[in-house]
This record gives structure tokens, sequence and C-alpha cells, in this order.
């Protein structure tokens, strides 16, 4: 399988994720820079953490203008897996392929730390290797990381079972219900504010992470076989 | 030559003193005068001011550094270039620096804070090097003004902002608190690269006809005399020099960062030098300098922010984010691709001559036409008187003495909520530590573990510096300053490679701060060569004070080690129930400068600082390695701040449910809270203890790690504390969010 | 040459913790009147001559990039540049 | 009870990062006319009845907490609340 990892001005997360998928995962991963126009030989998009454009104005709202995103919209639109992580969470909802928006953490501090997620929705293609209700362990890093939606959206997600990962225990940065990860409503979407990327080694953060990007490619090799 | 309109005459600049405004005294005006041959006008004496400045030129340190040992088979690089280098193996080395931006972040704490980090970062990465870690030191007055606090929840805010932003993790550092840091507070920031040897750049301007080339960020006005600003006192009026205030812009620093790592694998680049203090004048004529080449600049085509800027203020200004790049005759166009792809500035704006001359054209004109020698190399060097003060034969004379206190427990529960003991949680939380997934060991241990990736080797990292020694014995103190980092890599499971440092002190024209400096530089020294990690590079920061009051003395040390198997990666907190708790090193009664002298004294320190033998401390300290990497130890942890009782607490914080069980011998407060050298807590398995305590030969058993989370001490007579680990590590984790929250 | 001036504040329904943070520390030195603080954007605009009509694209550059409808309200004003 | 309205600008001769990145971002997706972008912080207040100088207590709490003068520009308006 074959992942892209889309890299905005700005982006540092992406060699984590690139290493995560080409040394822990042994898949094939290439840097796309934003300025690309095509995405159609990739099998799973990425959109790794950082700061694009600085984090200036809004997290993510300028990486929104880049040329990538059209192409993202495509691969998006044609079922293809789609990753946010942190930053790339907050790009996509500013795109409009996630619903609501991330506020400033409720403490307007920045935090790094590890955090519990529970697994909500085992049922996607991103969470298939974990178990429902598990609960795993994932590092944070964000200042605004505070999920919110309106009352419309929330029991739409709520509805449609797209909220994938909630925090567990302590809520760290007041999102709404706890969430940390929602799908759309096709479930080839997925954003979170934590960083399965940098757990994916127990030597560094431990491995609970890797479980996502193995259901990916599990998911892929299905389909792939029926095809 | 002319000068811009309405800046004085090279007359009036003489006959009415203007160069002091500058800074500048007028036997170094003098001197520039012999030099030139005629007066300098306006933009010339700007250049000399600032190149001649404490803070460019270290005309008062160079005596002192001259003292340090700077050389090793493992050094590539020592002092003298942005960053030194450290050979690690397979061809790769580490690079690493440590700056101070101290009086920048007394006036606008967050600015001041972030571009400390971005500067130091750019020594880091104008050496061809990727940074790979950032680490700090700072100092702050107690947390109980309004001010104060404001002071240490910007800075961190800062370091975390520039720092999380460009995507290096913030792995470590240290925080002390004294009320001698309230008006001025320090900075300090440490970069930490990883370079291949081939990719090793220097800031030189070599060849006759070559291009020199700015890019990055535009200038503005901003910074204009930075470097001479943190060459005077603070005072009332600090407020007032709001040119000295620079914003940072990270996200211009990440783009410049990515491409002058892609600039330096292209044969086309000669020589790069970041544009720090002094900005564009220390970046050319430091090059021209070092290349023995001189230096000619149009500067109608340095890419402005402002209009109407003037040569003095551009070659003045600091605007941050730039560089200096000389480049191959004809090449330009390779270089300005790979910037083009970040959106950065690249334009040539001279060349390099062979009449060793700094030559400035501005409008069409000659502005400035100097020897970059002069600028560069030719600062006086001035000899300071040194005094040493009354108070340190006050303080030698008296006798070391137990304290009386009472009830062990509230005096470890008040030892670990002392904001300098506590848990630094609060501060490295809003840090970054993980990108890069690289931090085998985050904040919380003795030292930083950084993996380099592709090999199984570890590079470990720290920052200490307990200046209390330092006042009270600037000679002892600078010793175990360096003995303390090097505890806390060994602890780690690495070997010391070599030091960075910053020296933070007062006003070196008073004798007695001359003294303080240059007796901790002789302690720095000496530890340095005990311990075979010689000074790499490093800054100077004079004139920390406010209002007449010096800060302590207070130099920083970072130190980075080498572990050369991820496998003997140790930490300080207690790995399992049963395991054999050994207490290393003599304690004797030693309370001067202690957390508990300050405790009991309401701040104030006196007396002696504890001793240190540097044999017995190089001997101990390998011993400890050798049984780390012969797979002995299970966790490591060196008795420093609030002696045994503080590490033995610790070491259960970061623990599962285990506790800890020891026995000391001795009278109980010394056992307990004495702060003596050379002293470490290490547990291990039960069934390596005999061939362990082969290595370590004064290994004293003390005790076992319990799975009772409970921390019990007992003393000769009996039990002398006894708590849960909860219980102490909630005073211990709650007292900075405490703090913060009290009302002022 | 137009100057324009774009306020924007978060959605009165979204709770705005610097607002407050801010509010908590000026009530503590002794402010205690200030009942209320929330705050927003301001940004400040040069746009040169053009041929397009200015009302419509500050509104579009508003809606595309310098907000975020979900969470933000904008209003803005036009002055001729000097 | 009055509304108060506070502008805070970065100084004219401080870089203004956000600003100068939007605006690269604004004239890459086709706003050339935009020559010039900073950005700003506008602040809301609320402030209830005192006896004290709304004047003169708005610049009070603008040089103290609200702005660091050594970096930023403040101006304000005070109206009648509602
Ligand atoms: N300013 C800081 N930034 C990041 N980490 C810090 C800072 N201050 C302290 N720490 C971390 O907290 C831990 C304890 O620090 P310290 O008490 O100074 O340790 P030690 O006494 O072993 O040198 C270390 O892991 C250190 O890196
Ligand atoms: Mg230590």
């Amino acid at each position: 399988m074959k992942f892209a990892v889309i890299v905005f001005p700005g982006s540092n997360c992406d060699i984590d994720m690139y290493h995560a998928i080409k040394d822990e995962l042994g898949e094939e991963v290439e840097y796309v820079w934003h300025t690309e126009t095509d995405l159609s030989q990739f099998d799973g998009v990425l959109i790794p953490g950082g700061f694009s454009y600085g984090d200036y104005l809004r997290c993510g709202a300028m990486a929104n203008q880049s040329n990538i995103m059209a192409e993202v919209k495509k691969a998006a639109a044609a079922g293809k897996p789609v990753l946010g992580v942190c930053n790339g969470f907050q790009i996509l909802t500013e795109a409009g392929l996630l619903p609501g928006a991330l506020l400033r953490n409720r403490d307007l501090k920045f935090m790094c730390r590890t955090v519990q997620l529970k697994v909500e929705n085992n049922n996607t293609l991103f969470t298939n290797h974990y178990e429902e209700g598990q609960v795993i362990n994932i590092p944070i890093a964000h200042g605004e990381g505070n999920y919110y939606c309106d009352e419309e959206t929330l029991a739409k997600l709520q509805a449609n079972n797209q909220i994938v990962f909630t925090y567990s225990g302590d809520n760290p940065n007041g999102s709404l219900e706890d969430i940390a990860g929602i799908v759309n409503e096709q479930g080839n979407v997925l954003g979170m504010m934590p960083h399965p990327e940098r757990a994916v080694d127990e030597l560094v953060g431990g491995a609970d992470g890797l479980e996502l990007f193995k259901s990916i490619v599990k998911q892929w090799r299905e389909n792939h076989v029926n095809n | 030559m002319s000068t811009t309109n309405f800046e004085p005459t090279a007359e009036q600049i003489k006959e009415q003193k203007l160069y002091t405004q500058m800074g500048m005294p007028d036997e170094e005006f003098a001197m520039v005068e012999g030099i030139l041959g005629r007066l300098p006008n306006w933009t010339e004496t700007g250049l000399f001011s600032v190149m001649w400045s404490e803070h460019c030129s270290y005309k008062n340190s160079k005596p002192v550094l001259r003292k340090f040992p700077t050389t090793g088979p493992q050094v590539l690089q020592g002092p003298g270039e942005g960053a030194g280098i450290v050979d690690i193996g397979d061809d790769q080395a580490v690079v690493f620096k440590m700056e101070s931006h101290n009086h920048p972040s007394a006036i606008e704490p967050y600015q001041g804070a972030a571009t400390g980090v971005g500067g130091i970062l750019r020594d880091v990465f104008s050496m061809g090097a990727r940074p790979i870690a950032m680490l700090n030191s700072l100092r702050f007055g107690e947390l109980k003004t309004a001010r104060g606090k404001y002071l240490f929840e910007e800075v961190v805010a800062g370091i975390a902002g520039y720092g999380n932003c460009i995507g290096v993790p913030t792995v470590g550092g240290e925080i002390q608190f004294d009320p001698c840091y309230e008006g001025n507070p320090l900075v300090n920031a440490m970069c930490v690269g990883l370079i291949d040897h081939k990719d090793i750049q220097k800031g030189v301007a070599a060849g006759i006809g070559n291009t020199v080339m700015y890019v990055g960020a535009k200038t503005g006005r901003d910074g204009i005399h930075g470097a001479t600003f943190s060459s005077e006192e603070l005072s009332e009026d600090s407020e007032e020099s709001r040119s000295a205030v620079q914003v940072g812009d990270p996200f211009m620093e990440k783009l410049l960062l990515e491409a002058c790592l892609e600039v330096v694998k292209s044969d086309a680049l000669v020589g790069i030098q970041d544009m720090g203090a002094a900005g564009l004048t220390s970046s050319s004529a430091e090059m021209a300098s070092k290349a023995g080449t001189g230096v000619e600049m149009n500067l109608d085509l340095i890419p402005q922010r402002e209009t109407g800027m003037s040569a003095y203020e551009m070659m003045l200004s600091e605007s941050q984010e730039r560089m200096l790049l000389v480049v191959k005759a004809g090449r330009e166009e390779d270089i300005k691709t790979i910037f083009e792809k970040y959106d950065l500035d690249a334009v040539a704006v001279g060349r390099v001559t062979d009449d060793k001359q700094l030559r400035l054209i501005h409008n069409g004109v000659v502005v400035a036409d100097v020897p970059a020698d002069a600028l560069a190399e030719e600062a006086p060097v001035y000899h300071k008187p040194s005094a040493e003060p009354a108070y340190f034969a006050e303080f030698q004379a008296i006798e070391n003495a137990e304290p009386v206190i009472e009830g062990f427990k509230d005096t470890l529960s008040a030892l670990l909520q002392a904001p300098t003991i506590a848990s630094k949680e609060w501060v490295y939380d809003q840090y970054d530590h993980q990108v890069r997934t690289s931090t085998v060991v985050a904040p919380g241990s003795d030292a930083a573990v950084i993996r380099v990736r592709g090999t199984n080797k570890g590079l470990a990292m720290t920052t200490d510096c307990n200046s209390r020694y330092i006042y009270l014995d600037p000679e002892t103190g600078g010793k175990i300053a360096v003995a303390e980092a090097a505890r806390n890599i060994v602890c780690s499971g690495a070997e010391p490679l070599a030091i960075t440092d910053c020296l933070n002190f007062g006003n070196p024209e008073k004798p007695e701060i001359f003294w303080q400096i240059e007796k901790s530089a002789d302690g720095i020294a000496a530890a340095c060569t005990a311990l075979s990690a010689p000074v790499i590079g490093g800054n100077v920061s004079l004139y920390n004070e406010r209002s007449g009051e010096a800060v302590y003395p207070t130099p920083t040390i970072g130190m980075v080690g080498l572990i050369t198997d991820l496998a003997h990666t140790t930490t300080q907190e207690v790995k399992a129930a049963g395991d054999v708790v050994y207490a290393i090193g003599e304690t004797t009664t030693e309370f001067g400068g202690s957390e508990l002298q300050k405790l009991l004294n309401n701040g104030k320190i006196s007396g002696k600082a504890p001793a240190i033998d540097l044999d017995v401390e190089v001997a101990r300290q390998k011993a400890i390695l050798e049984a780390i990497r012969a797979g002995f130890v299970q966790s490591a942890h060196d008795v420093s701040e609030g002696g045994v009782a503080v590490a033995l607490a610790e070491k259960t914080f970061s623990a599962k449910d285990l506790g800890i069980d020891v026995t000391l011998a001795g009278s109980a407060v010394t056992a307990l809270f004495s702060e003596s050298q050379s002293r470490f807590i290490l547990t291990v398995k039960e069934e390596n203890a005999a061939a362990f305590e082969k290595i370590v030969t004064d290994a004293a058993k003390i005790g076992v790690v319990t799975a009772d989370a409970l921390v019990k001490i007992s003393g000769d007579q009996g039990m002398l504390i006894e708590g849960t680990v909860e219980e102490f590590r909630s005073s211990w984790k709650g007292a900075i969010p405490c703090l913060l929250k009290s009302e002022a | 040459m137009k100057k324009v001036k774009i306020y924007v504040t978060l959605r009165e329904s979204i709770l705005d913790p610097q607002g407050s943070a801010v509010k908590g520390s000026l009530t503590q030195i002794g402010y205690e009147e200030v009942q209320d603080l929330r705050i927003g954007k301001y940004l400040e605009l040069t746009i040169g001559d053009t041929d397009r009509d200015i009302d419509t694209i500050v509104k579009e550059m508003c809606e595309k990039v310098l907000t975020n409808v979900v969470i933000e309200d904008y209003r803005f004003e036009i002055e001729e540049a000097n």
C-alpha cells in the first residue's frame, strides 16, 4: 500500500508520519509538497501535524488554500483513506471534509503528554485492529484541540457513530463530549488530535498507535483481494 | 564618503562625544580613529560600537575564556563558529551551543525567550546540522510577585511557542528561583543538532569574487543596538529601550531551516552564517575576517521591511530569521531555486573582495569602508581588576554546622514544595518534547535521551548550575556545576562528551564581580579537564544587574553525552519491588547554599559551599557507568538540591505503585538533607548485587524497593520519615501551579 | 486605495476562555467593574485599486480564509486610504 | 453600564509575522490587490457602573494588563451599553 504524507510549509510531524509508515508499518510512503496537483498514484493520504503556515490566523486556515487540498478532496470522495492528525485534523475541518472546528484548549496552554483514548467505534477502516471500548495510550501535543460543533452536528455524529475516539478519564482540552477523533459520514476520512504516529515503537512513547495504521492496511488488502 | 541626511557629521560625533550614546568609551573611539587614520562617520561608528560591545567581542571575558580546555580527540569544532561539533562515530557528529537572552526577556518575556530559541537554532543549523533537541536553563525571582509570575509564565510560553512551532522537541532544562533574579531573570537556551561530517559548514567568505547572498526575513528597524543593550545593566529606563525588542517568526525560521539544510548539500555554497547579534555587521565582518578576505555589499539590495532605512539602521538591525551566505560566483540561481520553494528571499547583495575591507554602498555612495579584521578581531581586550569580595572570607570562616529542624517529614514536604525542587511538569507539559519521535527519555529524569535514528546510539543532554554554591565559593561551585551535569549524563547511561556554557554574571567592571567570573571559570576548567569534557562553545552575558544589584554568578553548563547502546539507557525512577537500594558517596554536614538553609533562613544563604574532590568524582562516575553498561543498574539518580531525602522521594514519583524503605546512618538532619557532592542513589536487582558491588566498590546497601508505595526512611534511632508516595508526590507536583494561582 | 478594517469575534454561543482568563486577572488586581470581556481579532488591510467590487472581495476573503463561520462572526468597514 | 471596544495593534516598526503570512497566502490565491495586512486584537468589555473615571481605568487596564506597550499600540472607544 502506498501512502502520501502531505507537507505544508510549517508541517513538522511529517517525518514522524513518514518513519512510522516506512520503518514500523513497512509500507511504501512518499512526501508530497503542498504545491503538487496529483495524488492519484497513492492509496492513502496522511496529513501530519505541525504548524502549517505557523498556525497564524487560525490553525489550518491557510493550508486549506493550497493546491494539494483539491486533490485531498478528490481522494476523499473516491473513498481512499484520509487521515489528519493534530494540525491535519484542523486542516480537514477547515476544508469541510469533517464537521466542526478546533478551539483553543480550555486552559489556554499547549499540552504535551500521553493520554488515554477510548475506542468508541472499532468498525471503521482505521480502527478494525482495536476492540470496541479498548483504552489505548497515545500522546497529544497541541494548543488548539478543543473540539466544537453545534448541537445538530453533534447529534448527527452520534447517530452515525462518527465519534471514533474519546478521551478516557481526564479531558485534557475541553473538547465537546470528550471527542478526540471523528470520521466523516462515509467513514474514510479520520481526523484526530492525538498522534498515533508517535506511538509506533516501544522505545519512544509506546506502540498503541501502530494498530491504527495496521487497520488501514488490512482493510485495503481486503478490498484489493475482493476486487 | 558621505553620510545619510540628518546624521551627525564625523566631526560632530567626535566633538559632542556622540559615540558614548552607542556605549563606546573615549579610548575606543580614539582607537577607531587610529585604525582608520581618519574620523569614522556615523555608520562606521555604529559598526565599531556594536562589534566592540561585550556581547560581540568578549572584550572583558576573553582572558577568562582562555582558561577553558577546548580540545580533545572527539572535538571537531571548538569555540569560534556558530556552534561546537563533537564526533560520535559513524561519520556523524553532534553540534550544540547555548546562548542567553536575558535582557530582552526582562523587557518582553514572551518574545525575548522566543527569539532566544530562534537565535540558538540558527547557530546550529547554520553549521549544516539538523536541530534535534532544545533545552533551557531559567532563573527567576521567587514566584511571589505578580511581575515575577508574569515573567515566568511568559518566558515559558515564549520558549514553547517558538520551539513547538518549529518542530524541535524541548527535552530538558532546569529552573532555579531566587530573589536575586527578580528584576533580571536569566533565559538561556541550548540547541543540539546532528550532522554528517561531510556536511559541516563554516562561516567564511572565501573565494575572491564570490557572491554574498542575503536570505530569509526582511530587515526592519527592530533590535537596533540589541548587542549594546545586552552589554549594559538594566535600569528603570530599560522598558524604554523599545527598539531592542524583536518579534520572532518561528514559521519563517522553519522555512529557513529547511531551505538551509537543502542548501548545505549544494556545492554552490561556500560559507554560511546566521545574522545574530549585530546582524549584518557581525555576519559580514566575521565571515570576511575568518577567510582573510573583504566583503562589499550594496545596501540598496537588502530586502527591507520598512522604508527609508539608513545604512546605520540596516547594519545594526537585529531582525530575526536571516542568514548570510557566500556562494560560488555564477551559481546564485541554484541557491535561489532552493529558497524559492520555501517562498523566501535570496538576494545577491555583494561580493567577496581581496582588500580585507568591509565596504558598504548605499544610494550609490560608499557609506562605510573599514577593515573587517578590525571589527571582528581587533576589539580591545581588557584585563579587568579582580578583587575578592569581603563576603567570601566571612563565609569561609563559618564552620559547617547542622541546622536544627522540627519534623523531618514536614521538612521533606516543604523542600519538595520549594519551587526549585518542585516538579517542573507545569513547564515541560507546554513543550512538545516528543516531536521527531526520537525522545527516549522525556523531561522528568536526570538527563534527556534522544536516539540517533538509524543507529543503536543515543545522546544524553542536560543543563545544570547551582548558582548558590557559586555565589558562596565560585571556584568550588564552578567545579560542582560541571560535575553535576556529568552526573546527570552518567546516570542516564551516557559518557560525557563535551560542554557548552553560558556565563551569566553581573557588571564585570566591579572587581568583586570579575573575581566571581575568574574563579568560577577556574573551577569549570578544572572539572572539564578532569572529566575529559572540553568546552566547545558558549556565550557570555554580563551586566545582569538591576538597579545595581547583581544576580548570583550563574555559569550554566550544558552537557551532551553519548550512549553507545540504547540498551544502556537508564532513568531515575525505581523499577521493581525487591531491588536493592544503594547509596554511593560520603555524606558530611554541608548546608552552605543548600535548599534547607534557604528554607530555614528566609531565602538567605551563607557559609561554605559543599566540597568536591574531582578525582573521587571521576572515579565514581566511571564505575557507575561501567555498572550501567554491564546491565546491573535498574535506576540511577544523583543527589542534588535537598539531599538524600529529596533524591529518594524523587525516585518514587514516576514509578507505578512502588515505594522505598531505607535506613540511613549518621546524624539525621545531615543524613537526610545535607548537600554533600558526588553522591548517587542506584537500585540493582538482588541477583546482580554482588557483581555490582565489585564494580562500584564504595556502594552502600541502604534498603530495598517496596511494593507498598510508601516512602520510609529510618535512622540509627528509628523511623525518621514515613509517608505515602502519593502525599509527597502531590506536594511536589502541585507546588508550582499552586504558587502561580495564589494571589500576589 | 482603501483601508479595510475587519473585526472577527467568536460566536456568542462559544466560550471564550482567553477572555475569561483576562477578565479574571483584571478582577484580581482590582478592576471589579469589568463584567464581561471577549477577545477577538482585528485586521487592517490596505487594498490597492482594483476593478473588482471591493465589498465583494472583502466578503469573499473573510468567508474563504479570514474567518471560520462555524465559530466566528465578522464585520468590516471600508475607508478611503490616505 | 458601558461597552468598551479596544483595538490593539503591533507598533508599526514591529514585525507582524501573522499578517505577512496571511497576506502571502491571500496573494497566492489571487487577491493580489491586498498590499498590506496587519493583525491585531479586538477586545469587547462590558463595564459596570463605577465611581472611577472610566477613561482612566480603561487606559490603566490597557497599559497594565491588556497590552505590552513595548511592542503594541492601542486605542479604545467607550459606548453606552444597552
Ligand atoms: N526549563 C525546563 N525545561 C524542560 N525541562 C525541565 C526544565 N526544568 C526542569 N526540567 C526537567 O525536570 C527534571 C528535573 O530537573 P532538575 O531538578 O533540574 O534535575 P537535576 O537536579 O537532576 O538536574 C529534568 O528532567 C529536567 O530536564
Ligand atoms: Mg539529577
